[in-house]
């Protein structure tokens, strides 16, 4: 009994911090952020009582304009895959936080499994994406879905791959034990073990939450929004709502794995209450810092291409991420465990990697294959009518 | 005849011929202010200066006959010093008036001074001031301060009319053309003085200030006023007329126009029937609810109302304002009513001398061929007064082409159509019980008029096609809007038998249409298969006057 | 000639295409840009529209306005020169006889339809009388319908002052008219 | 035929139905720069085949020619490529000029040149700034408008409107620049300049932009020639021909400046030669301000130019010019004339026949844009979906020009 309430507190929690706090403001942040790059003035009439707060009650006006805006669905649609899709999809990116570890016991579920729930669980969103732009009955949705499953099926393997080297390091894959095995100085934090899976991680999470520069699922200069090309009102929202709350998700892992999670370096936990709250407090600051970093990246670069995303994710970095797997067992394995040495050696493996990969890509450069394929088809051209 | 060269192209011209007329001739232009071809040569504004071979000065080309070897050059840097010198002195005490002047866009002054001028004022003295905007009779209106002093005014009424109305008065800048004292234009002909005068000096009271010049689109046509039938365009912008000018036609008019013909144009504006009205034992939208001109509103509004009147039950007799279809729906059916009970003896057809041949023909066919009639009377508008010069008594120009629609129409069976009195008189004494009317009115007294209305109350059908509202208008069972002449094209036959074509001008206003087409619409809704003879028109009798094309 | 290959660069270095380094490059210039608007609006360009405005130029064809003579009466004389030259066809003049018979003509109505006006000019170039301008600098205001963008007289003159042009044959160096 | 059809096929399943996607895109797709249609066939995202309809945005501008006087063309003739008007009235002024045989005074040519030039770098900044922000950049796209927004505002200040600008006339300029515009103007270049760094900062040497862009939308020298391409497109095929050098025209031929030309054909070959073209701009418009003459703006032939208001309003000769050139147009002598010039996107002609009254008889209008259309499928086909847009903003379609 006792148990069940204090589960039911920390998904309220938990919920309530991503659901209520995190996902909304990202949206203003978003809005804003960019409005700053651009050099824009950004979002600032929505006020209450004359107070403006730099904008900030538009996620409110947003909520209730979303709520209230008509279900606009195109009449050959599939009805009930149309309707389930933006469910999987915000559903599967919003169970993954049961197993986060927010804080000390800040966690809902410490499953042993951890990791690989939420990689088993967020997998799952590509068929939201996938079944969404089947059902709308939509060409445009339906490129858009093709390369959301191409792309997010690709970038699964990466992130897969390279958090393998982090757990190597740590030898668990529950997530609060990947926290706990952090404590300590800041080195014992997986980004200093794992520099290069770091990198590896945050493009490979970007991609799979599909935004830029891999937002072609969507690339709304050549089809429109993809695969939520026919959704509106609340539908819409939970698409949205789960692009961001995957951003979150993937930002939250990337905490856990390389920043230690809710360990303040150096500083013990030893069940102090000071320490919880301040350890759930690093712990949003890095997820939001981290969130914020893929959000300035997002305006920041142009968007991939298809085939381009394709050659990044099997070409670069499956090799690199199997190349930092591969050296980093060799390393656990071949030096003693938590010593210097094992952690010279990682930096030293990492560089190779960097090296190796760095060689792939000036030799691959300046490659290019869609001139090859114009030619070849520049041939029938005069045969081939439209229709 | 004589051979000449002008500005290097040879010319041949009858002996007595002018200058100015040779060089037309060849496309040459001599710029005049004071020459026109039917006034007598003052040679007095000097504009049309040039310089002829082995003459030491310059001469004036309007009174310099053509002599057999002249070399005549009108392009030479003598002249044009000469024409840049006229202008600058016409222009000097000329008042800087463009934008209120009526004139501006047929003004002889712009046009030269875009041509022959083009050099800025070098004047720094005031210019002498004279009255403005004097009414001086006869719909005209005098700008001394405009005048150039061609004299063609004086000069009109002096030889044209023949009552010498205007002169010159004072000397040197302070001259000015005007009026005797006391004694303001009079006449039918006053109209004329103001397409005579090349500048603003004279403008007609009736157009001042109501439609630029240059917004003005023409149509050649002829004129309604009359059985004379004088050539006119028809100047019309945006579905409106507003006026009428005379036309060169040496056989009919010359370049000349009365007074009353210059207003014969208002009926055209002015008091339209817009719409097919009924008069039915329904409640719907009467014609004094309805004033609205936009016909798609119209009509969408009277489906309404005519939807619920059909759910209604019987109401008073009203004037309903319906759509075509109903209209002649309604009249078919009374015709049809008619026909089947009393023959088609009982139908009287008035036909209009307004009206052009082809819609009398048309109307002459159907009620002959298939409706049976053979009462046939003129309608039109009563005689007027005529004087010796261009107005005839007969105020309706195609009295003859209504006679001529008979003739062709139901030449075999030897109709003839008879007064317009015999009209009042067969309703009143019942051998007719329907009516089919062309035109607003008909020729009689208003005393018959009223008795007409009076006794048309009891026939089985009055279908009248008019332009305009009328009294007969009113007491029509069915009156269906007809096309005015500036709406449509076709042919008046004239006092002289001259045939003369219409050219369309605006287009139809409101839902009028003009009588062949209603007719044949009228036609297919009785079920008759009528086609108004296009080919007639073709091989009608071709003696279309010079100019009447 | 300038080849742009040659100037620009034909083909990507090894460094520039791993991505890292013009990414961090482009970053660095947004965070820039982040960090400069956030603290300083320093470079944002955009404006507060109702309550910042930016002043039109000198030369700004905006609203028009129709000049008065020195009694308060319209300059405009109906010519109808700006309604000739006018490629919109948007202004419409109903002229009409003065009672006073030195100005002779004037316009009853005057409307123009902002609505349809193109802001070209041409009418004020057009105008003999200085009595149409457009320097108003303002531009029209949004209007629940059509009706609203069409302009009267009285409106269009509310707007106007009165004109100082001297106008009609009168030569400074005489005074006399 | 055969041969690749069964090389692209990776599951080697004969039996499995396979059929192209026939896409629409556009009229009303979001990314179209005016409304236009393609319609394509797909094998997965590469473009096998292409068709290009357009007609949507046409709105007579050849027959509103034949109803306005020679002055109100230019009132469209701004709508034309409405990110350069400045240009599309050159050419029709010069058009127009050439067949009057008017003489333009030197000031007037270079106020139109300088105009002109900013138009032409407005144009390439609006070409550049999509390009990127079809690629995703949004930042760089909002860059460049920024850097566009310092031009516009100067033709503001000396137009009174920053697009709809109507500001040539035959014969000359509407007005004379105003006090400090130069100045205002090298100032905003600077500006304008130090933005575009950014902007060349961010997306030019980056692998993303340079993947799609480098041999994408490939055309030849010799198919471009055969398609008539000129201008920017022309150029990247490496074929170094500008009007405004080819044939100088205004006053061109006093300045010094270089053409950009490409290798490839390509978008980054037209990518780079924009942003060259910007710079070569910016030296042509610096020189004409070092160089400026003194004198009038505007012809002082009485049957083309109005007269001044001064005159117009107390004497009656400058009145009647004034009445006649208003209510009658500019008689130009009846001829035919092809008069043509360097616009943003290339040769940009206007043939325009004349039959003595004060209204042209016709005007066509060569867009440049028009045959560079044509061969938009072949740019497109072999590429991937993606490719469309970049390659269409590579040509720069102006709906305006294009359908007119």
């Amino acid at each position: 009994m006792e148990l069940l309430l204090i589960s039911t507190l920390k998904v309220i929690l938990v919920f309530a911090i991503v659901l209520g706090a995190l996902s909304p403001l990202a949206g203003w942040a978003e809005r804003r952020q960019s409005a700053m790059i651009q050099d824009r003035v950004g979002p600032n009439r929505a006020s209450i009582g004359g107070f403006r707060a730099w904008g900030l009650f538009h996620p409110i006006a947003d909520v209730i304009k979303l709520m209230t805006k008509e279900d606009f669905v195109p009449a050959t649609r599939n009805r009930y895959l149309h309707t389930a899709a933006p469910m999987i999809a915000f559903w599967s990116a919003v169970v993954t936080f049961a197993v986060i570890p927010f804080g000390p016991w800040l966690q809902i579920a410490n499953l042993d499994i951890g990791v690989l729930f939420i990689f088993g669980i967020a997998s799952l969103g590509v068929y939201g994406a996938t079944i969404a732009g089947w059902a709308s009955n939509n060409k445009y949705s339906l490129l858009g879905a093709l390369r959301a499953s191409a792309m997010m099926l690709s970038y699964e393997v990466t992130l897969g791959l390279t958090v393998v080297g982090v757990l190597i390091c740590f030898s668990t894959v529950g997530a609060q034990e990947l926290v706990v095995a952090q404590a300590g100085p800041i080195w014992n934090w997986g980004i200093f073990k794992q520099p290069v899976a770091f990198v590896l991680f945050f493009v490979a999470a970007m991609a799979a939450t599909k935004r830029a520069p891999f937002d072609l699922p969507e690339g709304e200069s050549e089809i429109v929004a993809g695969y939520f090309l026919e959704y509106s009102g609340m539908k819409f929202v939970m698409f949205y709502m789960g692009e961001y709350i995957e951003m979150f998700l993937w930002s939250a892992l990337a905490t856990v794995l390389f920043f230690g999670g809710w360990q303040i370096p150096w500083v013990p936990f030893e069940g102090q209450t000071w320490y919880e709250f301040a350890g759930v407090a690093k712990f949003l600051a890095v997820l939001v810092a981290i969130a914020f970093l893929q959000m300035t990246v997002r305006w920041t670069l142009p968007r991939f291409r298809y085939d381009q995303v394709m050659d990044l994710g099997w070409k670069m970095l499956l090799p690199a991420s199997i190349g930092n797997v591969v050296v980093t067992a060799v390393v656990i394995i071949a030096t003693p465990a938590g010593g210097v040495l094992q952690r010279v050696a990682l930096l030293v493996g990492n560089a190779v990697v960097v090296l190796v990969a760095l060689a792939v890509a000036a030799a691959m450069k300046g490659e290019n294959k869609i001139g090859v394929t114009t030619e070849a088809l520049r041939t029938q051209r005069s045969e081939e009518a439209v229709h | 005849m004589a051979k000449l060269t002008i500005n290097g192209k040879d010319v041949e011209a009858a002996a007595g011929t002018n200058l100015v007329e040779a060089a037309k001739q060849v496309g040459v232009e001599i710029p005049v202010f004071c020459y026109h071809p039917k006034l007598s040569i003052a040679a007095q504004c000097r504009m049309c200066l040039v310089e002829v071979e082995k003459m030491p000065k310059l001469v004036p080309a309007c009174q310099t006959p053509v002599a057999e070897g002249m070399v005549v050059k009108t392009d030479s840097e003598r002249v044009k010093t000469a024409q840049a010198g006229v202008m600058e002195f016409l222009l000097l005490n000329h008042p800087v008036d463009c934008p209120i002047c009526d004139q501006a866009g047929e003004c002889a002054l712009q046009d030269y001074y875009m041509v022959y001028d083009l050099t800025g004022s070098r004047s720094t003295v005031g210019k002498v001031h004279k009255p403005k905007v004097q009414d001086i009779g006869g719909g005209v209106v005098l700008d001394s301060e405009r005048c150039v002093m061609c004299s063609r005014c004086v000069r009109y009424f002096d030889e044209i009319t023949g009552d010498a109305q205007m002169g010159f008065f004072n000397r040197g800048d302070r001259v000015e053309v005007s009026i005797f004292p006391d004694s303001p234009l009079h006449g039918e002909y006053c109209g004329n003085v103001v397409d005579l005068c090349p500048v603003g000096a004279l403008t007609w009271k009736d157009f001042r200030f109501k439609c630029r010049v240059w917004f003005l689109e023409k149509a050649a046509s002829v004129c309604p006023g009359c059985a004379r039938g004088c050539n006119v365009t028809v100047e019309h912008n945006e579905g409106k007329v507003f006026r009428l000018k005379p036309r060169d036609n040496e056989a009919v008019n010359q370049c000349w126009m009365c007074d009353e013909g210059r207003a014969s144009y208002k009926f055209v504006n002015e008091g339209r029937l817009l719409d097919p009205v009924v008069r039915e034992e329904k409640k719907g939208v009467t014609t004094e609810t309805l004033s609205s001109q936009r016909s798609e509103e119209r009509k969408a509004y009277v489906k309404k109302e005519e939807a619920k009147a059909g759910s209604r039950e019987p109401h008073t007799r009203k004037a309903v304002v319906v759509t075509w279809e109903r209209a002649l729906a309604v009249a078919a059916e009374q015709l049809v009513k008619v026909v089947a009970t009393k023959g088609g003896a009982a139908i009287g057809v008035v036909l209009s001398p307004q009206a052009t041949l082809e819609d009398n023909r048309a109307v002459v066919r159907f009620a002959a061929d298939h409706l049976g009639v053979t009462a046939f009377y003129m309608g039109g508008r009563l005689d007027g007064e005529g004087d010796a010069f261009l107005r005839l008594a007969d105020k309706n120009p195609n009295r003859a082409g209504v006679l001529a629609a008979l003739e062709m129409g139901a030449v075999a069976r030897g109709l003839a159509a008879r007064t317009a009195d015999d009209v009042v008189a067969d309703v009143e004494s019942g051998k007719l019980s329907a009516l089919i009317v062309m035109g607003n009115n008909l020729p009689v007294s208003p005393d018959a008029r009223a008795r007409l209305v009076s006794a048309a109350a009891r026939l089985d059908a009055v279908i009248v096609m008019a332009s305009n509202r009328s009294e007969l208008v009113d007491a029509a069972t069915v009156a269906l809007p007809s096309a005015t002449f500036a709406e449509k094209e076709g042919t008046f036959v004239n006092a002289m038998g001259m045939h003369q074509k219409l050219r369309r001008g605006i287009a139809l206003v409101g839902r009028a249409l003009p009588e062949t087409q209603i007719v044949q619409k009228l036609a297919a809704k009785m079920g008759f298969d009528f086609r108004p003879a296009r080919e007639a028109s073709a091989a009608s009798p071709a003696t279309a006057a010079p100019g009447a094309h | 000639m300038i080849r742009v290959r040659e100037k620009y660069g034909d083909r990507m270095t090894a460094l520039e295409s791993s991505y890292l380094t013009e990414t961090l490059k482009g970053l660095s210039i947004t965070l820039r840009h982040f960090l400069e608007n956030t603290l300083t609006r320093k470079n944002t360009v955009t404006l507060n529209y109702p309550e910042e405005k930016k002043p039109y130029p000198e030369r700004f064809r905006g609203l028009h306005r129709l000049m008065k003579r020195d009694d308060g009466q319209v300059r405009c004389v109906a010519c109808m020169c700006c309604a000739t030259v006018c490629p919109a066809h948007c202004i419409k003049i109903e002229a009409g006889e003065h009672d006073d018979h030195r100005i002779e003509k004037f316009p009853i109505e005057f409307s123009i339809d902002w609505l349809r006006c193109v802001y070209c000019g041409l009418c004020v170039d057009a105008c003999p009388c200085d009595a149409i301008r457009m320097d108003t600098g303002e531009h029209p205001k949004p209007q629940i319908d059509r009706n609203g963008f069409l302009t009267t007289k009285i409106d269009l003159m509310k707007l106007g002052g009165p004109s100082v042009a001297v106008q009609g044959g009168v030569r400074p160096d005489n005074g006399e008219g | 035929m055969a041969t690749p059809e069964t090389a692209r096929d990776p599951l080697d399943v004969d039996d499995l139905p396979m059929e192209p996607m026939v896409l629409k895109m556009g009229p009303s797709h979001p990314t179209m720069h005016g409304v236009i249609e393609l319609t394509l066939r797909l094998d997965g995202e590469t473009v096998r085949a292409a068709d290009v309809e357009i007609g949507y945005l046409h709105r007579g501008f050849e027959k509103m020619g034949e109803v306005s006087t020679w002055n109100q063309v230019f009132a469209y003739a701004d709508r034309l490529n409405y990110n350069s008007p400045m240009l599309n009235e050159l050419g029709y002024a010069m058009a127009v000029e050439k067949l009057m045989g008017v003489d333009v005074p030197e000031r007037a040519q270079f106020l139109r040149v300088i105009a002109s030039e900013i138009s032409r770098i407005c144009d390439h900044l609006t070409c550049v700034g999509a390009g990127a922000m079809e690629l995703g950049a949004f930042t760089a796209f909002l860059y460049a408008v920024k850097a566009r927004e310092f031009l516009y505002e100067l033709l503001e200040k000396i137009s009174g409107h920053r697009l709809t600008v109507n500001y040539m006339r035959v014969g000359g300029v509407w007005l004379d620049m105003p006090d400090g515009w130069d100045g205002a103007v090298r100032q905003a270049l600077t500006d304008a300049a130090g933005v575009m760094r950014e902007f060349h900062k961010l997306v030019t040497r980056h692998r993303i932009f340079f993947d799609r862009m480098e041999g994408v939308g490939i055309i030849s020298q010799e198919d471009a020639l055969a398609w008539g391409f000129t201008g920017p497109c022309l150029r990247s095929t490496g074929i170094d021909y500008d009007i405004r050098k080819a044939h100088p025209y205004s006053c061109y031929d006093r300045f010094d400046f270089d053409i950009p030309v490409g290798d490839k054909g390509d978008n980054y070959d037209r990518y780079l030669i924009r942003l060259e073209e910007i710079e070569q701009s910016r030296r042509i418009i610096e020189q004409a301000f070092d160089r400026m003459p003194g004198g009038p703006v505007v012809s002082s032939d009485p049957r083309v130019a109005l007269p001044e208001k001064g005159p117009v309003y107390n004497t009656i000769e400058s009145m009647m010019n004034h009445f006649k050139l208003v209510y009658d147009g500019i008689r130009v002598p009846p001829g035919a004339v092809y008069s043509f010039s360097e616009a943003a996107n290339g040769e940009l002609g206007f043939y325009i026949v004349a039959d003595g009254t004060g209204k042209p008889y016709r005007v066509r209008v060569r867009g440049p844009v028009f045959a560079i259309m044509q061969a938009l499928p072949q740019m497109l086909i072999g590429g991937m979906i993606a490719d469309i847009v970049p390659t269409f903003d590579g040509i720069n379609m102006i709906a305006g020009e294009l359908d007119r």
